[in-house]
């Protein structure tokens, strides 16, 4: 099963190139990998062990490196999270106007990368499928985006390359911090590691830190956000999709499946530096966003302040908090998804997505403004959304770290502004709003009209799922929150 | 007495006086004298070692002196093929100055 | 089968063939000289083949003392004969732009020897590869050397050619000085010229009341010297000063030879003379930092360099002295005991390995485009994705393993020589080598996105002959096979030939 | 059957929502019909739990489930405060829905408007019932985005948007220091179900300070809400919205919300008295100043908005004086004679053609007979005139005030005085003396499913007083201070007299305002001290950020980085400057360069 | 020998560099002989001083080379030079008076009637057969090439 769904949109990218009709078949291998993704998480066994279907063919014997696939609830909601939204990132593309053949080619083969990310089970490959997607991204945003296309899409590539090499050190630094009898590339008894301190808390701290900064900067963890906004802004709307909502969480779902359990000392040592660096994201971030009139942009910034929240969760190193981090990545992954569909679909109506261009959109589409709001909504953290239900135990995660007292530990400030970055992104997203589809309609966009019944499908296919995991979170904790308890154990 | 380090100080002398004219000649073919001078002066060296070296049959040690004939034939045909070059390069530019062959950079 | 073969049975095969061409070439009548090297590239292949069957033993006694027939050895020979048949490749279709600048009679004026010298130079490569004493070094590196000079200079109607060639020559010549220098005195101080009975024999020489105890310097000296003199070969800092002029001087199969041959052998040489020295107590500890040193320097300047290059075969240059940099990061590394994942001789050879694909593919191509686009500068390589959508995937995937890109050979090599560095806590190297890493993707990406971003300059299609296409698929193929599955390359390294029949059995 | 009732109240409200919004956008008759269907099915199950007595059992769902550290569950607390807020909520409700029917008659995004109205009442079901401090915190946000989605109904006017905005941001801030209040609370007593926490309070009051400031944070909620000092300046501007929606959610149920909050959890105010000064001041303030503020206004739906902050400031002090029996009794009924005034000023508006300047209207007592009565029904029972409900729940709150805090209870007086002045004011001007524009000369009366509701509401205002402050609420919240004295009536009574005295007297026959003091005009420039505010820190700092990260951190670091690296690459080049000599003088610094640190350095 | 070496980096004329490297190289000779090392004497009095230097002679004259012209010289360029040329020179000084064994004069030979020329070529002919062909090939390449670049017209 887990084979199919990486080898599927490989195979598929390499038809297209060769040159199967683009769309059919992107959009036939979306919609598969998305059945895929849902049938496999239904058939999880979750009274069974933790890691299911395991499949595992031997690379390199010597060094016991396994093409190794496997799921864990963890990485079933992951993967549910890339089926989803791979679908509707293929689904709300436009009419490619140059190279059709070669945009599907690329956008699956992002959606290939990420879910080989997430169902590997093996550093090797764990990192290698991330990789994949970098160069698609890179060729996307370069050939079919908007604005400073280039200099984005050199920002982000360049950003990333640094980021993910810094994490092959972190990650052979990991390997080599083992003792030699336990060297494994292998994530499953690596995982089971966990809580047998076998590193010694010493020889925790340069890998933390390692892995910290890589992951950090392919999550665009403040100050190293900086390729983020500008290539959401620059990318056409499915790269900015796959990237801001699936891609990105590439990096926390590495710091939950290895830090977490393998280097808890150190992340408890070091949980002031993430304390600080994550309330930059929600504050300073969030601030920032606050400044932007554009919303492709601001969109862009509002992502990356999000990453904070998801940074606290898993600071917090609580089975509440991490289930809260993991559900959050999900829901945050759906829910700019939708933004930043809605506002592909915007780019193609209006000549701008500048603030100033834009207004009073409300009447002329009522559905993308109703569309939007759910996200938006969803976003800033609206009950009813998962998101709010995530950032809720994120939350009482982080709090419960701190003692019952006024003398709050760090952790609980961090909480606090994390509140208070609620507050914030409550203040941009209604502004964004409003400058969009409330007020007096713009002369440019009057004409604009909503897109049609089946182009609409994706959107509110994002906007059920998050409705749905909203309103009964205990469905996906079901899975998530036995692969926390294992790897805090 | 000539002690071993005599010969080497001669033989480094020598090899240094070679790198000189390699650093500071602007001609090509002077330079490349001064290279073949760098080569004998090992040799000089490789022999007095070989010399001093003296295997257990209390003969010099043959190896050396081997290496020492290999050196000089690599040199001479070293000479052959650089001479050829230099001629080459000289009936295209009709100079031997390294100033004026310095037309790939950056 | 069973193995029974030396393997320098291999380099003879090589050698008849090649003086069997030279005299063929010269009774034979014809301009169109190809079946040269096409005739080459078969029984070439068929070496490469045969070289699966080879023992591991090195036969005659006489040659034992010079000669080793390893595992290493026989993958770097292996190694050079794959890239001689892609330089042969080239050449052919490079032949157009070569005999515009030979004076000749004929359109194939020249052309046959120009097919004949590398298999002389591939002869002493493979030497290279087996050489375990000073003598033989010696002597197939100026092999090597001198027949690199007389390929440079090839193209003798064009001056940069010409100025190639002096400029590889003089620096050529004044690194063989040091070479020898070190030599001797090397040999001054343990007198021997054989590796394995150097190492035998330095522990006594060193000891209490040994000859050079307390004073190593001798020692040292002619170490460094020697690591001078390799140094040059392997175009490490600051001794690649040559590289960017010559690679960019020289026919460009002569370029893609040297960056991959002459590299390759002068880091199994260099491979073998550091692991004799490196685990003397103190003197190992400085030939450790001096390469580190040498490493770091090769990749600042290499990579840094190569960012602002509009011209690709230079680019390549300053590229190849970056990885040569990597290179001597794994090299580095070789005081580690390690025999797993994480082993410096591994790193090297892989990388070698990979690289040897890579640069060959990316040279193949540059030579097709540069064909038709009259000039190998990166904006001719504009819009390549539209003109020739194979030809620029085969750049790209070239272009990603070099930039190191997972699911390329040049991935797995980094990976590996970087697994070592941090094994060894060379954190300071890791972290040169995050900053070049990063540059790197800039700068081959640079190529990426000409092909794909940029519209073309003219739309001409580009035409490619059968045989150039079949390298190019293999190369691409190949990079993408050894980035997956590296299990075979390390079958090579670890086992003892017949390395086939060992894989067969499990 | 009892047992599922809640869930049947809260369902009814969350599908009509749902089908409106999902299935119905586009058939506005349907969606009116299910909208005003749920709301009254919802109407008749409250009813049936209010006859029914208190269950034991409740149905819990886990919404997440991580017990022993987190468990929060969606389930209902029905107890007699729940009971009253179901009737109060659900019946006041229904009647603007019907209301609704007739004034949003010519709208044209009617479904919308019930699909939102539907999920306020949902949110609005999920406060009251809600057992725990986390549901109750979900349907909390839940009424704030409703009331964003009604005010904002009609988005095309800028205002409105504005206000929109406004409120829910205005409510965010609250809500941040609820939540913080709840993680506090909670990682004290390991729980967020009401029942539990009142169970195991020793962890709380061990810490008085720790439960002060963890009950103020939560009172920070209702300040958001209720639209207290000084979070209070939403509730005005939020008079954008259709005025049906003002009456409903913006008197009678969404800002009463914090009251019925404070009295969920009075039993940790309770503990603490700093945290009950602290929310008598800020209660009895908002109630004067907002009296002082509503003196000034012109526009009909603020003066009741502006009187509806200062009831509700009388129900805060209420529960800071202890009295949350009284507070709950005002808060009662006050939702139906604000509700009916604000209905009947509905009314006005809309036979005025949405004219809501009260200087433009007048005399519309003989056209607009139903409006007239009702609205004086309403009017007397604001100001607390007896017999109506007013005066009976005023005066249990200035009772439990006088036992408590004279200063406050003065105070309380000159709000009451405040009251009926300002009310006098505007019953005076809106409906006596001759009208004063050609639209308020043609006013009449709306069709009987327009006054229905009124006339309703206007018997409720007058009867609901009855039975209250002795029977029901004093049963459900055993008060303190239980001692009547004759004094406090007398008391109010003066007061009311005085300001409508004064009122009459000032007002009756002007056509334009003969009394002008800015100060009370302006709102205490409140939005403007917040305008400059957010301007001058948000906006502010937003700014630098974006700056500093547009200039600084990309710019300069990550550009200037890059370009470093590019530059050094630039300048490296400049080695290969294609001399040879100049090569082998590289090649030999380098050897010497080499050989002294590996020969000539330890 | 020293003094000639100098006078070839010295000498402004290949010609007379030229000339004054055969000197130096006959006294290198000289000193081979001094060192017990006769074969090696003869082949570079043979080779180098003989036929090198005629080679080099050759393609002076060929090439008609005179004297270096007196160019600017870059000063900087030329003490830059001269500086890493006597650091060089130093560090060799350095490592060779640190050689303590070499100051101990050579040790006897075995035999006074030394077959050198014996010994060389037994080395060469038996254990250094290997290196030897490898070398033959080397000096076929080398003809290759001298043929390639300097033949006027190639077939």
């Amino acid at each position: 099963m887990l084979h199919l769904l990486i080898l599927l949109p490989l195979f598929a990218a390499l038809f297209v190139l060769v040159g199967a009709p683009a769309r059919k078949t992107a959009l036939g291998t979306a919609a598969a990998m998305f059945l895929i993704s849902l049938f496999t998480l239904f058939s999880y066994d979750k009274a069974g062990p933790q890691f299911q279907f395991i499949s595992s063919s031997v690379i390199a014997a010597a060094w016991d490196l396994k093409y190794l696939l496997a799921a864990d609830g963890l990485s079933l909601v992951m993967l549910l999270l890339t089926g989803l939204v791979t679908l509707a990132a293929v689904w709300v593309t436009p009419k490619i106007e140059k190279r059709e053949n070669f945009f599907y080619a690329c956008v699956l083969f992002i959606a290939a990368g990420v879910a080989g990310a997430f169902a590997s089970q093996d550093l090797f490959f764990f990192y290698a499928f991330h990789e994949l997607a970098l160069i698609p991204t890179f060729l996307l945003i370069g050939i079919w985006g908007s604005g400073e296309r280039h200099t984005a899409a050199w920002k982000i590539t360049i950003y990333l390359a640094l980021g993910s090499f810094i994490l092959l050190i972190g990650l052979v630094a990991l390997y080599y911090a083992l003792p030699a009898e336990l060297r494994t590339f292998d994530m499953i008894k690596l995982q089971a590691l966990a809580g047998s301190n076998v590193i010694p808390a010493a020889a925790q701290v340069t890998p933390y830190l390692l892995l910290l900064t890589g992951f950090g900067i392919l999550v665009s963890l403040f100050p190293f956000h900086t390729w983020a906004p500008s290539a959401y802004a620059s990318a056409p709307t499915p790269a900015a999709m796959l990237h801001a909502g699936v891609l990105k969480k590439f990096g926390l779902y590495g710091l939950l499946r290895l830090a977490v359990p393998l280097l808890p000392e150190a992340a408890r040592q070091y949980v002031w530096l993430l304390l600080i660096l994550l309330v930059g994201n929600i504050i300073y971030v969030g601030l920032a966003t606050l400044a932007q009139r554009k919303l492709d942009l601001m969109l862009g910034y509002s992502s990356v302040m999000h990453m904070g929240y998801i940074f606290l969760g898993i600071a917090s190193l609580n089975l509440v908090g991490l289930s809260g981090a993991s559900m959050l990545m999900f829901a945050h992954g759906l829910s700019i998804a939708a933004l930043f569909a809605v506002a592909g679909q915007l780019r193609h109506r209006s000549t701008s997505l500048s603030f100033d261009s834009l207004g009073g959109l409300a009447k002329s589409l009522p559905f993308l403004s109703v569309a939007f709001g759910l996200a938006a909504f969803a976003s800033l953290g609206l009950p009813g959304f998962a998101n709010f239900a995530s950032e809720m135990m994120v939350f009482f995660g982080a709090w419960k770290n701190g003692p019952a007292s006024l003398s709050f530990s760090g952790m609980q400030i961090a909480t606090i502004c994390a509140l208070w970055g609620v507050v914030i992104s409550a203040v941009y997203m209604l502004r964004a709003y409003r400058a969009v589809f409330f007020g007096e309609p713009h002369r440019d966009t009057i004409a604009a009209t909503d897109p049609k019944f089946t182009l609409r499908i994706p959107v509110l296919l994002l906007l059920g799922a998050l409705l749905l995991t909203g309103f009964f979170p205990e469905t996906l904790l079901g899975y998530i929150r036995p692969s926390m308890e294992a790897l805090l154990k | 007495m000539v002690t071993l380090n005599d010969y080497l100080l001669v033989s480094g002398l020598l090899f240094s006086l070679g790198f000189t004219g390699v650093l500071l000649r602007r001609n090509i073919l002077t330079i490349f004298m001064c290279l073949e001078m760098m080569l004998s002066a090992s040799n000089l060296s490789l022999v007095a070692f070989s010399r001093f070296n003296i295997g257990a049959d209390g003969l010099p040690n043959y190896n050396a002196q081997v290496l020492v004939f290999f050196i000089i034939t690599v040199a001479a045909a070293e000479v052959a093929v650089g001479l050829a070059i230099i001629v080459a390069l000289f009936r295209s530019r009709q100079t031997t100055h390294v100033e004026d062959i310095s037309t790939l950079k950056f | 089968m069973p193995a029974v073969y030396s393997p320098l049975t291999l380099e003879i095969i090589v050698l008849v063939l090649g003086l069997f061409l030279l005299f063929a070439e010269s009774f034979s009548k014809g301009a169109d000289k190809r079946w040269i090297p096409n005739l080459s590239i078969v029984v070439l292949a068929m070496v490469f083949v045969f070289s699966f069957f080879t023992s591991g033993d090195a036969g005659v006694d006489l040659t034992k003392a010079f000669y080793s027939a390893d595992a290493q050895a026989l993958f770097f020979k292996r190694l050079a004969l794959l890239t001689t048949i892609v330089v042969l490749v080239m050449s052919i279709e490079y032949r157009g732009v070569l005999a515009k600048f030979i004076p000749g009679s004929t359109d194939g004026a020249g052309l046959g020897e120009f097919f004949c010298l590398p298999i002389f130079t591939c002869a002493g490569l493979m030497f290279m590869a087996s050489a375990v004493d000073f003598l033989l070094i010696f002597v197939a590196l100026e092999l090597v050397t001198i027949s690199f000079y007389v390929l440079v200079a090839y193209m003798r109607r064009q001056s940069s050619s010409l100025e190639a060639g002096v400029k590889y020559l003089i620096l050529g010549a004044l690194s063989t000085g040091f070479l020898v220098y070190g030599i001797t005195w090397i040999f001054g101080m343990t007198g021997e010229t054989n590796l394995k009975q150097i190492a035998q024999a330095l522990p006594a020489v060193l000891a209490e009341g040994g000859r050079l105890h307390g004073s190593e310097t001798g020692l040292l000296f002619g170490i460094m010297l020697v690591l001078i003199g390799l140094g040059f070969k392997v175009a490490a800092a600051p001794f690649q000063i040559w590289v960017p002029d010559v690679y960019q001087g020289a026919p460009t199969p002569v370029t893609a030879f040297l960056s991959v041959g002459s590299k390759a052998a002068g880091f199994i040489v260099l491979v073998r003379v550091v692991q004799s020295f490196v685990h003397l107590p103190h003197v190992g500890e400085k030939v450790v930092a001096i390469i580190a040193v040498l490493a770091g320097l090769s990749l600042l300047y290499g990579n840094l360099a190569a960012m602002p290059q509009e011209n690709l075969k230079r680019m390549l240059a300053y590229s190849s002295i970056g990885h040569a940099g990597y290179l001597l990061v794994a090299v580095a590394c070789l005081n580690s005991n390690l025999t797993t994942f994480g082993s410096a001789t591994t790193a090297v050879a892989f990388y070698l390995a990979g690289y040897l694909l890579m640069t060959l593919l990316s040279f193949l191509v540059m030579i097709v485009v540069a064909n038709h686009s009259r000039g190998d500068d990166i904006l001719h390589f504009n819009g390549l994705g539209k003109r020739s959508p194979f030809l620029a995937f085969a750049m790209l995937i070239a272009m990603l393993s070099l930039a190191g890109i997972p699911f390329t050979a040049g991935f797995i090599g980094k990976f590996l020589v970087f697994a070592a560095a941090v094994q060894q806590h060379h954190y300071w190297l890791v972290g040169i080598g995050i900053i070049t890493v990063a540059a790197g993707f800039y700068y081959y990406l640079r190529v990426v996105a000409a092909m794909y971003w940029q519209e073309p300059n003219d739309d001409t299609r580009i035409s490619l002959s059968p045989l150039a296409r079949l390298t190019i698929g293999g190369l691409t193929a190949a990079i993408i096979f050894f980035g997956i599955f590296p299990q075979p390359i390390l079958n090579m390294l670890h086992t003892p030939a017949p390395a086939v029949a060992h894989s067969m059995s499990h | 059957m009892d047992t599922h009732l809640p869930w049947f109240i809260l369902l009814c409200p969350l599908v009509s929502a749902a089908l409106i919004h999902l299935l119905l956008r586009r058939s506005p008759g349907l969606s009116e019909t299910l909208s005003v269907a749920a709301c009254g099915f919802a109407l008749l199950a409250s009813i049936g739990i209010w006859f029914s007595p208190i269950p034991t059992t409740q149905i819990e769902v886990p919404w997440l489930d991580f017990r022993p550290t987190l468990y929060v569950p969606i389930g209902f607390s029905i107890d007699a405060l729940s009971k009253v807020m179901l009737l109060v909520v659900t019946g006041v409700g229904t009647l603007v829905h019907f209301y609704s029917l007739v004034y949003m008659e010519h709208d044209d995004a009617k479904p919308r408007y019930f699909g939102n109205l539907s999920l306020f009442m949902f949110s609005m079901l999920g406060i009251v019932l809600a057992n725990n401090f986390a549901m109750m915190f979900i349907f909390w946000e839940l009424v704030g985005v409703s009331s964003y989605l009604l005010i904002g109904h009609w988005f095309q006017r800028d205002s409105a948007a504005a206000a929109a905005n406004k409120a829910f941001l205005v409510n965010r801030i609250g809500d941040f220091g609820f939540m913080l209040g709840i993680l506090m609370i909670w990682s004290a007593t390991g729980s967020v179900i009401f029942n539990e926490i009142g169970a195991n309070m020793a962890p709380l009051t061990a810490n008085p300070t720790f439960l002060t400031v963890a009950v103020l944070l939560v009172f920070c909620g209702a300040v958001g809400k209720s639209a207290q000092l000084p979070l209070h300046v939403w509730l005005p501007d939020a008079m954008e919205g259709p005025t049906p929606v003002s009456a409903l959610i913006h008197a009678a149920t969404m800002v009463a919300a914090g009251v019925f909050m404070l009295a969920r959890v009075f039993f940790l105010i309770d503990a603490t008295p700093t945290a009950q000064a602290v929310i008598a001041w800020v209660g009895i303030l908002t109630a004067l100043l907002a009296a002082l503020m509503a003196t000034q206004q012109d526009d009909i739906k603020r003066i009741l908005a502006y009187s509806t902050l200062s009831q509700l400031g009388y129900m805060v002090m209420a529960v800071g004086v202890a009295a949350p029996g009284a507070a709950m009794f005002h808060l009662f009924t006050h939702a139906f004679f604000k509700a009916l005034l604000f209905l009947g000023a509905g009314a006005i508006i809309y036979a005025l053609h949405h004219e809501q300047n009260i200087w433009r209207m007048g005399g519309l007592s003989g056209r607009m007979r139903t409006t007239f009565l009702t609205f004086t029904a309403g009017f007397l029972a604001l100001i607390g005139c007896p017999p109506f409900s007013g005066f009976f729940s005023k005066d249990a709150i200035l009772l439990a005030a006088y036992h408590v805090n004279t200063p406050i209870f003065i105070l309380g007086l000159i709000t009451a005085f405040l009251t009926a002045f300002y009310m006098t004011r505007l019953f005076v001007v809106v409906f006596l003396g001759s009208s004063r524009t050609e639209e308020a000369k043609h006013g009449h009366d709306g069709p009987l499913r327009m006054t229905a509701p009124l006339i309703i509401l206007a018997v409720l205002s007058l009867i609901t007083g009855w039975f209250g402050s002795e029977g029901y609420f004093v049963h459900a919240f055993p008060a303190r201070h239980a001692e009547h004295t004759i004094i406090v009536p007398i008391l109010a009574v003066l007061v009311f007299v005085l300001g409508a005295g004064a009122g009459w007297i000032l007002y009756s026959g002007k056509a334009k305002d003969p009394i002008l003091i800015p100060w009370f005009r302006d709102k205490f420039y409140f939005d403007e001290l917040y305008a400059a505010l957010v301007a001058g820190t948000q906006d502010l700092l937003a700014g630098l950020s974006s700056w500093f990260d547009k200039w600084i951190l990309d710019g300069m670091i990550v550009r200037g980085l890059a370009g470093i690296t590019w530059g050094t690459g630039f300048m490296l080049r400049f080695f290969q400057y294609g001399n040879l000599q100049g090569y082998s003088f590289l090649f030999g610094a380098g050897i010497v360069a080499l050989i002294y640190f590996a020969v000539f350095t330890k | 020998t020293l003094v000639f070496g100098a006078s070839v980096v010295i000498n402004r004329n290949p010609v007379a560099s030229a000339l004054s490297l055969v000197v130096s190289f006959l006294g290198l000779a000289a000193l081979f002989v001094g060192l017990d090392a006769f074969f090696i004497a003869v082949i570079q009095v043979l080779v180098y001083a003989g036929a090198v230097m005629v080679l080099f002679l050759f393609i002076i004259m060929l090439l008609d080379l005179r004297a270096e012209e007196r160019r600017k010289i870059n000063k900087a360029a030329w003490a830059g030079g001269a500086l890493v040329a006597l650091a060089f020179f130093l560090q060799v000084i350095a490592v060779v008076s640190g050689y303590r064994p070499g100051q101990s004069p050579f040790p006897a030979l075995s035999t006074n009637n030394l077959n050198d020329a014996h010994h060389v070529g037994m080395a060469l002919f038996t254990h250094h057969n290997l290196p030897f062909q490898v070398i033959g090939v080397l000096i076929l390449v080398a003809t290759i090439g001298v043929v390639i670049l300097s033949k006027r017209e190639l077939k």
